[in-house]
């Protein structure tokens, strides 16, 4: 790098390193978390969450494309575009791309993973070029945040000729054009990925002139370029070692913030890969609460995230307003889960260390992407604490794709699953544990109606947040007695960034929501901030 | 670690060391033995490997724990050496040097079992091939150019990764199967040129039938070369293992193997440098050793070497 | 010389053809569904049905097979599931970068390990060489991913540019393959250096120098290039460990990658490539030997 | 001594032909044939030596190999003792080894490095089922006696022995069979003149001692001088001359052969012999020259264009003696 | 007398073999004179220390495992070569003394024209241009009388026979026109037929070029032939040492008695000829243990106590000028007890 070059407040080059690569940079058809990243810089939404992470009604929602709204009828939401917005092509963005968005994500074709949290918007119309009229089925607290939270608004006039089936491998998705603060510039596979400042954005030219993602195998080595100056962000630091290490570089700050992700272990209630039989094993209620006693979660806890995490009440992250400790769950109680192993017949009866019944062995394999370090540490934690228990756990370590792949055919035994979690319980838990998640995001395809009915009701007609919290409690409380997972984990957040950036604020739903406003002064530039292209 | 293990360690060491001595006693009154121990590095492997295949066998005696034991998953995760955990514990609680002991078991054990396979297929084909000559010979060596002509790492990758839970003797038979197609070549090449020796033709001459012949007369002055290239294969199998284990694909947890011990220790490499540090060093060490064997027994095998 | 050519190249042929239809059985013999998403969301059977009569899945294996081979003589590669995107994009992008990699660990390879093995060789059994031999054989027995470490550990502050990205895996494979190579060259130079005609040099009363440089290892070079054959391949495709760990967006990275994610499109094309690489090897070390060697370019031409 | 009946040995227009090899990866051009041995025809009579010498490459190893079918020969006959060794199969062929032996040259690697002297001899003993276990032994024990070893040798390899030591175990080995007939091939050539004069010895021996028929191969003519009845001189896979020693030594017919002879040099600085010193090199039995295969190197002067265009047969060019020459009454 | 040319004085060439069987001494004590213009014959039996000799005087022994003891003198030209800097040791090798040896195969370079190979001495040592080198390398093969020179310098060796080749490499050791020729067995490889050849060769580039060769072989019939005068070696030592008649007509050393007695001849009498032949009984000891006393010792016909116990020297065996004729035996002390004996007919 020569000095020289750029100089002033529009400078700076943020290099971001991640495990992690995006698909496809098409809103709609993703839904990993490195295509949303990159994709929240390139396409608007109609407004956004504000940092309070409030999604009940519509009073801390930040204005975005749309400058402002109104409520024809409780049902009725009508929205004013920004007359400045511009796609990145010229065009003025308009409330026919806002209709034709609506329209994309609700096609079965596309086949949006969101699309199932739009199913009571009735209908999106349009008024004139710049005014959209959203219209509801029914009234419930968060249909605002349902109207705005999903959709990215997409440029009509590029891809309306692109058949719906195709979406997923539409050419648009390596070479987007976008609305946001940020255009892209160039995607090198397996390496890194760029975006540019648009300086022309009508919501305030962004000062970070650069927006560099360096994929990196995985977080660890993330964390080693950071340390190593190769990279000035980090999403999450994950483990206390990563944390520690960074904290003994002073050129890094940390950001805490609350975690979005919980994982568990999750039982198959169907036969792998025949969803008209059930599961051999954890088709038996007892067998899986006796698995779920057997487990020492705080002590796996401590050992993968030290106190980088905690241990879930249930399913849910702590960015959740409902997360409660007092919920009940099953307790660890490893001679109790022994004592009921024994009186379901599971003995081990032929000296071997595995409990066995009718000649069967107490055994199932456990579905683990590779590309999760804590994970992998989880399964093999959890592969001796089954093992002193007399079950025989062994490891289907697969790749990430692989693991996804196997999880919707339901091709598993069990599964280490993690989950990243909508600011609000209201979609996700639903798609996740009911019926309605069938054939959908539910792999483990556990339903109890009693359950749904009180996620329905904590949803759909509760009135204010204390009673919200009183049904989520209880729904989740019928839940953790049937046992239809091992709730491991829900994650705390810590971002590291260089301490040359300032102004760094992070919405804890969405890390780089707000990175247009991050900026770095002119007298801390590096050669890296200066250099041109 | 208690004291017997402490005990039962040097144990192993000092039969070791009586293993050396006694290989250097029983061959030093021949040539070859003696071309061997002049090699720099020859006693010294022969120590290494003696060490490791006596701790091995004495696993339980010289280690205090099981290999997939967790002491204390809360607090004994990724501590550093001391008495107790001598070469730390690692990030599941597990005692490394136990693993690692255990672990030699099934490094070693690969490297030799596959070797095994490898060079029993490599002598047959290019036994088979040098021997008949003619159109068998061109099929074969057609078949392992073809086998040449793919990497050995991707052919396993690609067997291992699509053919889900292969089991470990799959897993060995696979790095075997795949190990023999260099080794055909050499032997091939070394029955021609044995072939066409005169005590061959002598051989024949006296009336012998072509099993004697080879077996007894070209076989065992073709080995080695063989000797030699399996004692280097050994070592490349366990590095063969270790890169397999380090992109997840080697020996499944919880059974520890030198390679999987270095891949799950890997990202911990900044914090706990011990988990992948020792079973590291264990293959440089015991690939080293091999190929030191390995360099001594050319020496030792080739007669020409004595005017050296 | 044509003929032999002509010969050659059919062989060569007939190599690669084998080669991806092994790939192509092992791989087909595997399948699982092209359905699952790289971010494992559940697809619309009608798009299920959809990618699978695009990739050809709902016919038998022959046809398939016939209809992959026509593709791949009129240079089509397929369509990669996993990059969404044709194949022959997908290595375009990968084989240049491999191929500096390559090249760079190549000629650090060639280079480092020809100069310490002629060193090595001058000063046989004397403390240099045994010393440099010993620390050779440290670095060969050394897992290479293990090399690695050592810069993964202590972070290098550096500037982020492609010619720093490549320094360090070009130098893990570099002094991995110099190791060896420098075993190899002083094994070939005492071999040679022990035959009449270096003696005969000597005789002649040329320095010592010009004897070991000029007609020792002109000899000694012969057999390196068998190993350069069989490195120059290898360095390509085979570097699969030391591109992972480094995170270097070659061909190896790209092959394990679509292994592992069950990618087969890239996963034969990658088998192609390897094989060609492979052929190529050897046909450069044949047409070097040719170059390098009187004894063979007089009987070839 | 055409096939006469008294014969031992009797081959009959006896040819061998080496394909030529493929270059590289066997894809490269084939290259030409070597006629190694190109219609040669000899007889042995029962305790008889027949010299056959030539230089490098004529031929003379392949004569003595195609005999005892260690190489197949494409055309010809060979009997021993009126059995067509030729046509039979291997059980037979493996019986009639019993008969006939080979010794070779090169003493290094004619033994097995890996087998012990008792292991060499015992093998052949184990083969033939002639003697087992201790009855071995003392076999093994006589015949290095009889080859002048020291019984204590047996325990030795071969590379703790000297190159007359080794030559005596390859002797050795083919006398435990008992056999009638011996193919010497060059068994002198590697080995110093005291040595060989000693191998040389123990060979004339055996030779009156167990009535053996040797086919002598090599090429110092002085040596065989020493140790045959009749010779035969080989230039290019062909006999070219043939007779009884003393007559070939006293006056050869063939100008080959004549200045063979005058070539070898002789321990006495005061001989004062012609010496014919050839022009040019063996041509390679790949590329013989038409005619006469002499003709670009003969001395001859009468050598003409029928030399270059006709080949010359062997034919009796005196009583006993024959020779392949358009100009052998004429000789040198 | 004139000086001798090349003055060889109590040679030892020792080999230190690593394997703990000890020093092997393959050249232990040899003196010899060489003059100009003459053939020098060198002969004994394998391993007798005639190629270390050779390979000493041009100091080309491998070090390790060989070494020259110190007190070994070789004058050349007045200069002792054993001490002289290695500077100045080359510029006589190649230069003033040249070397061919046994075996043209593979005493060649396989990878050079033989053109360059035969010029590189010239261009090492009289600073010839690239294109002077190679008209006289043409020269040099015209010299040694390979046909078409023109076209055979830009031949590589493998494209040569053997009798070619061992003329490329007279032709190699002549280009600087060197005063000594050591020559190597240069016919052991070759057939009787070529080594006629290449005999004559040197006879007559000896005429013409004036040099002195120390020929090397094992066969007594090529030094009868060709060498002035005769060094016959056994054991790493000088045994006998004459004029070439002299040596053939009264061989004093019982084994060159031995040696000659060995030889089938061509021209023995029919009587003899299909007798038995005179060798010598036993074999030459391993270098690394000669026996002590008279090293022939144990394979010599006439020993006596003394032999076993005391290490005869070079005696004079008083024939012409002193030190014409040496032989190292007791038997010229008492020579009733070769009579007595008389061992060979
Ligand atoms: N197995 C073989 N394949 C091809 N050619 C061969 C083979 N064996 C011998 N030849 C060729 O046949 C010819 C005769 O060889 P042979 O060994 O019989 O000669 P020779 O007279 O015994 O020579 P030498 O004195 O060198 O032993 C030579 O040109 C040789 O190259
Ligand atoms: N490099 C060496 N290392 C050890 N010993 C050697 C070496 N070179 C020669 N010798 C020993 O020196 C002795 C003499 O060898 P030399 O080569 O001079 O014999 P030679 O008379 O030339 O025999 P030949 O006729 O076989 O060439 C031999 O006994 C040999 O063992
Ligand atoms: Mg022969
Ligand atoms: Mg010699």
């Amino acid at each position: 790098a020569r000095k020289g070059g750029c100089t002033g407040d529009y400078c700076g080059t943020l290099v971001i390193a991640g495990a992690g690569e995006p698909d496809i940079l098409v809103p709609p058809v993703t839904s990993l978390s490195p295509s949303r990243d990159v994709i929240e810089q390139l396409f608007l939404k109609l407004a956004d969450l504000g940092l309070s992470g409030n999604t009940i009604g519509d009073e801390d929602f930040q204005p975005l494309l749309a400058e402002r709204w109104e409520w024809d009828t409780p049902t009725t939401l009508v929205f004013h575009l920004d007359p400045r917005a511009r796609w990145q092509d010229g065009r003025a963005v308009t409330a026919a791309d806002v209709a034709f968005t609506y329209d994309i994500y609700t096609d079965s074709l596309v086949n949006s993973p969101v699309r199932p949290t739009l199913r009571q918007i009735a209908a999106v119309t349009t008024r004139d070029s710049l005014t959209v009229v959203f219209r509801f089925r029914q009234r419930y607290p968060e249909m605002f945040y349902d109207a705005v939270y999903h959709m990215r608004i997409m440029p009509s006039h590029l891809l309306r000729e692109v058949p719906r089936s195709q979406w997923r491998t539409a050419v648009f998705g390596r070479a987007p054009v976008g609305d946001g603060p940020y255009r892209f510039v160039a995607w090198r596979s397996g390496e890194s990925l760029e975006l540019a400042a648009d300086s022309t954005f009508f919501l305030g030219r962004p000062h970070l002139r650069r927006l560099v993602w360096r994929f990196t195998p995985d977080q660890q080595v993330a964390v080693t370029q950071l340390i190593a100056g190769d990279a000035d962000a980090v999403e999450v630091l994950i483990t206390p070692d990563n944390r520690d290490r960074v904290r003994a570089d002073t050129q890094l700050a940390i950001y805490p913030y609350k975690g979005v992700a919980y994982g568990y272990l999750w039982f198959n209630f169907a036969a792998p890969g025949d969803t008209t039989q059930p599961h051999p094993l954890f088709g038996d209620r007892e067998l899986r609460r006796a698995l779920v006693m057997t487990v020492d979660r705080g002590g796996l806890l401590r050992n993968v995230f030290g106190d980088m995490a905690k241990v879930p009440p249930g399913p849910m992250s702590q960015i959740f307003s409902i997360w409660d400790p007092e919920t009940r769950e099953l307790p660890h109680d490893s001679a109790r889960a022994a004592r009921t192993l024994t009186r379901l017949g599971w003995t081990d009866s032929d000296g071997d260390g595995i409990r066995d019944r009718d000649g069967h062995p107490l055994a199932f394999r456990l579905l683990v992407p590779t590309t999760s370090a804590p994970r992998r540490q989880y399964a093999r934690l959890l592969q001796e604490q089954f093992r002193a228990m007399g079950v025989d756990v062994q490891l289907d370590e697969v790749d990430f794709s692989v693991f996804n792949e196997r999880a919707h055919a339901g091709r598993f035994d069990a599964m280490l699953n993690t989950v990243n979690t909508d600011p609000t319980p209201s979609s996700g838990v639903p798609q996740s544990w009911t019926r309605a998640g069938f054939g959908g995001l539910n792999y483990g395809r556990y339903e109890n109606p009693a359950f749904a009915r009180l996620v329905d009701r904590a949803v759909t007609s509760v009135r204010g947040r204390d009673e919200a919290k009183r049904t989520w409690r209880a729904a989740i409380e019928v839940l953790n007695q049937d046992a239809p997972a091992i709730f491991l984990f829900a994650t705390e957040n810590a971002a590291a960034v260089h301490r040359r950036v300032a102004d760094v604020r992070i919405r804890p739903d969405s890390w780089l929501a707000l990175v247009r406003t991050w900026r770095i002064p002119a007298d801390r530039l590096t050669d890296r901030d200066r250099v041109e292209r | 670690m208690n004291v017997w293990n402490w005990l039962a360690v040097g144990g192993a060491a000092v039969l070791a060391l009586v293993v050396v001595a006694e290989i250097r006693r029983r061959t030093g009154a021949r040539a070859s033995g003696r071309r061997f121990f002049r090699h720099p590095t020859a006693a010294p492997a022969v120590f290494v490997l003696a060490f490791f295949v006596t701790v091995a066998l004495a696993a339980p005696l010289v280690t205090p724990y099981q290999p997939y034991f967790q002491i204390d998953i809360a607090r004994l995760a990724n501590h550093p050496p001391s008495t107790q955990n001598p070469l730390g514990t690692d990030p599941l609680s597990r005692d490394v040097w136990s693993r690692l002991v255990y672990g030699a078991r099934i490094s070693l054990g690969i490297g030799a079992i596959a070797m095994l396979v490898a060079v029993t297929t490599g002598v047959v084909v290019g036994g088979v091939a040098g021997y008949f000559r003619r159109w068998v010979d061109a099929t074969l060596m057609r078949l392992v150019d073809v086998g040449l002509a793919m990497p050995r790492m991707f052919m396993l990758l690609m067997v291992v990764a699509l053919w889900e839970h292969v089991p470990l003797a799959v897993l060995v038979l696979l790095i075997g199967l795949t190990g023999w197609f260099g080794t055909s070549r050499l032997v091939r090449a070394e029955v021609l040129s044995v072939r066409e020796r005169e005590f061959v033709a002598a051989a024949r001459a006296l009336g012998a039938e072509p099993g004697r012949v080879i077996f007894r007369h070209v076989l065992p002055n073709a080995a080695a070369p063989i000797i030699v290239s399996a004692a280097l294969g050994i070592g490349n199998v366990m590095l063969l293992e270790a890169g397999l284990s380090f992109l997840g694909l080697g020996v499944p947890s919880p059974a520890p193997s030198w390679g999987n011990m270095i891949a799950d220790g890997f990202p911990k490499m900044a914090v706990a440098p011990w988990c992948a540090t020792f079973p590291g060093l264990a293959i440089s060490l015991v690939v080293m050793a091999l190929n030191a064997v390995g360099d001594a027994l050319r020496d030792a095998l080739d007669p020409r070497k004595e005017t050296a | 010389m044509a003929a032999w050519l002509v010969r050659r190249l059919a062989a060569s042929i007939a190599i690669v053809w084998a080669v991806v239809t092994l790939t192509f059985l092992i791989v087909h013999l595997a399948h699982g569904s092209p359905c699952g998403q790289p971010d494992g969301l559940p697809v619309s059977p009608a798009i299920c049905a959809d990618l699978t009569r695009r990739f050809g899945l709902d016919k038998p294996i022959s046809t398939q097979y016939y209809k992959y081979l026509g593709a791949l003589l009129h240079g089509d590669l397929g369509w990669s599931i996993a990059l969404q995107r044709p194949v022959a994009a997908a290595l375009a992008e990968a084989l240049p970068n491999t191929f500096a990699l390559a090249l760079t660990a190549l000629i650090l390879d060639f280079a480092l390990g020809v100069a310490l093995g002629v060193y090595q060789a001058a000063r046989e059994r004397r403390f240099g060489d045994i010393a440099l031999g010993n620390v050779a054989l440290f670095v060969n027995s050394m897992p290479t991913f293990w090399l690695v470490l050592c810069p993964q550990v202590h972070a290098f502050s550096c500037v982020a540019d492609f010619a720093w990205h490549l320094t360090l895996p070009a130098l893990t494979l570099g002094l991995v393959g110099a190791a060896g190579t420098a075993r190899y060259q002083r094994a070939a130079m005492l071999e040679v250096v022990r035959q009449d005609f270096v003696r005969t040099a000597r005789a002649k009363g040329l320095r010592e120098r010009r004897v070991l440089l000029r007609h020792a290892l002109r000899n000694a070079l012969l057999p390196l290039i068998t190993l350069f054959g069989l490195t120059f391949p290898f360095l390509l495709t085979g570097a699969v460990l030391v591109e992972t760990v480094f995170a270097w967006p070659g061909m190896g990275r790209l092959a394990v990658t679509a292994i592992l994610q069950r990618d087969y499109p890239i996963v034969t094309a990658a088998a192609l490539v390897a094989s060609v690489m492979v052929v190529l090897g050897n046909l450069l070390a044949d047409a070097l030997y040719g170059v390098a060697d009187p004894r063979i370019r007089v009987r070839a031409t | 001594m055409t096939s006469s009946a008294a014969a031992l040995v009797d081959v009959q227009g006896l040819v061998k032909h080496f394909p030529g090899e493929r270059g590289a990866f066997g894809l490269g051009r084939p290259r030409a044939v070597v006629r190694a041995v190109d219609d040669v025809s000899f007889a042995i009579a029962s305790g008889q030596t027949l010299g056959l010498v030539g230089e490098s490459g004529c031929g003379k190893s392949t004569v003595g190999r195609t005999i005892l079918r260690l190489i197949e020969p494409d055309a010809g006959r060979v009997a021993i003792d009126g059995v067509n060794v030729l046509t039979l199969g291997g059980r037979e062929l493996r019986a009639l080894r019993r008969r006939m032996q080979i010794v070779f040259q090169d003493p290094y690697g004619s033994l097995n490095p890996r087998l012990t002297v008792r292991q060499t001899l015992a093998e052949p003993l184990a083969i033939h089922h002639l003697a087992a276990g201790a009855d071995a032994g003392r076999r093994i024990a006589a015949l290095l006696e009889e080859v002048g070893l020291d019984p204590g040798f047996a325990k030795s390899y071969a590379h703790e022995l000297s190159g007359g030591q080794r030559q005596r175990v390859g002797i050795a080995r083919a006398l435990s069979v008992e056999p009638q007939f011996l193919v010497l091939d060059e068994p002198v050539s590697a080995l110093d003149v005291s040595v060989q004069a000693q191998v040389l010895n123990l060979l004339a021996d055996l030779q009156q001692r167990r009535r053996l028929t040797y086919l002598f191969i090599a090429h110092d003519l002085a040596v065989v001088k020493h140790v045959a009845d009749h010779v035969a001189v080989m230039y290019l896979g062909k006999i070219v001359e043939r007779a009884p020693g003393p007559q070939l030594y006293a006056a050869p017919r063939h100008p080959y052969t004549t200045s063979l002879l005058s070539a070898v040099p002789v321990p006495d600085p005061k001989a004062q012999r012609p010496r014919i010193v050839l022009t040019g090199d063996v041509p390679s039995p790949a590329q013989p020259p038409p005619g006469c295969p002499f003709h670009p190197r003969c001395p001859h002067p009468k050598k003409d264009a029928r030399c270059r265009t006709e080949p010359p047969a062997l034919r009796e060019v005196a009583p006993g003696q024959l020779a392949a020459c358009h100009y052998a009454e004429e000789p040198l | 007398m004139t000086e001798p040319l090349l003055r060889v004085r109590d040679l030892k060439t020792y080999f230190v073999t690593e394997h703990g069987s000890g020093t092997a001494r393959a050249v232990d004590g040899v003196s010899f004179d060489l003059h100009a213009g003459e053939t020098l014959g060198l002969v004994g039996e394998s391993g007798c220390g005639k190629t270390v000799t050779s390979l000493s005087v041009l100091r080309l022994i491998p070090e390790p495992p060989g070494h020259i003891r110190p007190g070994s003198f070789i004058e050349f030209a007045g200069r002792n070569l054993l001490t002289l800097a290695p500077r100045e040791l080359r510029a006589i090798r190649g230069n003033q003394i040249a070397m061919i040896f046994q075996e043209p195969m593979t005493s060649l370079n396989p990878v050079f024209t033989v053109g360059y190979q035969i010029a590189e001495a010239a261009i090492v040592h009289q600073r010839l241009s690239r294109r002077a080198a190679r008209t006289r390398a043409i020269e040099m093969l015209k010299l040694v009388g390979i046909p078409d020179p023109a076209q055979g310098v830009d031949h590589y060796p493998h494209q040569m026979s053997g009798g070619m080749r061992q003329r490329v490499m007279i032709a190699m050791a002549l280009v600087c026109h060197p005063k000594v020729l050591i020559a190597d067995e240069p016919t052991t490889a070759l057939d009787v037929t070529i080594q006629a050849q290449i005999l004559e060769l040197l006879e007559r580039l000896q005429a013409e070029l004036g040099m002195a060769i120390m020929l090397i072989t094992h066969d007594l019939g090529v030094v009868a032939g060709s060498a002035d005068r005769v060094v016959v070696m056994y054991a790493g030592q000088v045994v006998e040492q004459a004029p070439t008649p002299e040596l053939f007509a009264r061989p004093l050393h019982p084994y060159t008695e031995g040696l000659l007695a060995s030889v089938p001849r061509l021209d023995a009498p029919p009587a003899r000829a299909r007798g038995r032949l005179h060798g010598i009984p036993g074999q030459v000891p391993a270098a690394s243990d000669w026996p002590g006393g008279c090293r022939f010792h144990p394979r010599c016909p006439y020993a006596w106590d003394r032999c076993r116990d005391e290490e005869p020297p070079l005696l004079d065996a008083g024939a012409g000028e002193p030190g014409t004729h040496t032989v190292r035996c007791w038997l010229l002390t008492e020579p009733q007890r070769r009579t007595a004996r008389a061992p060979l007919p």
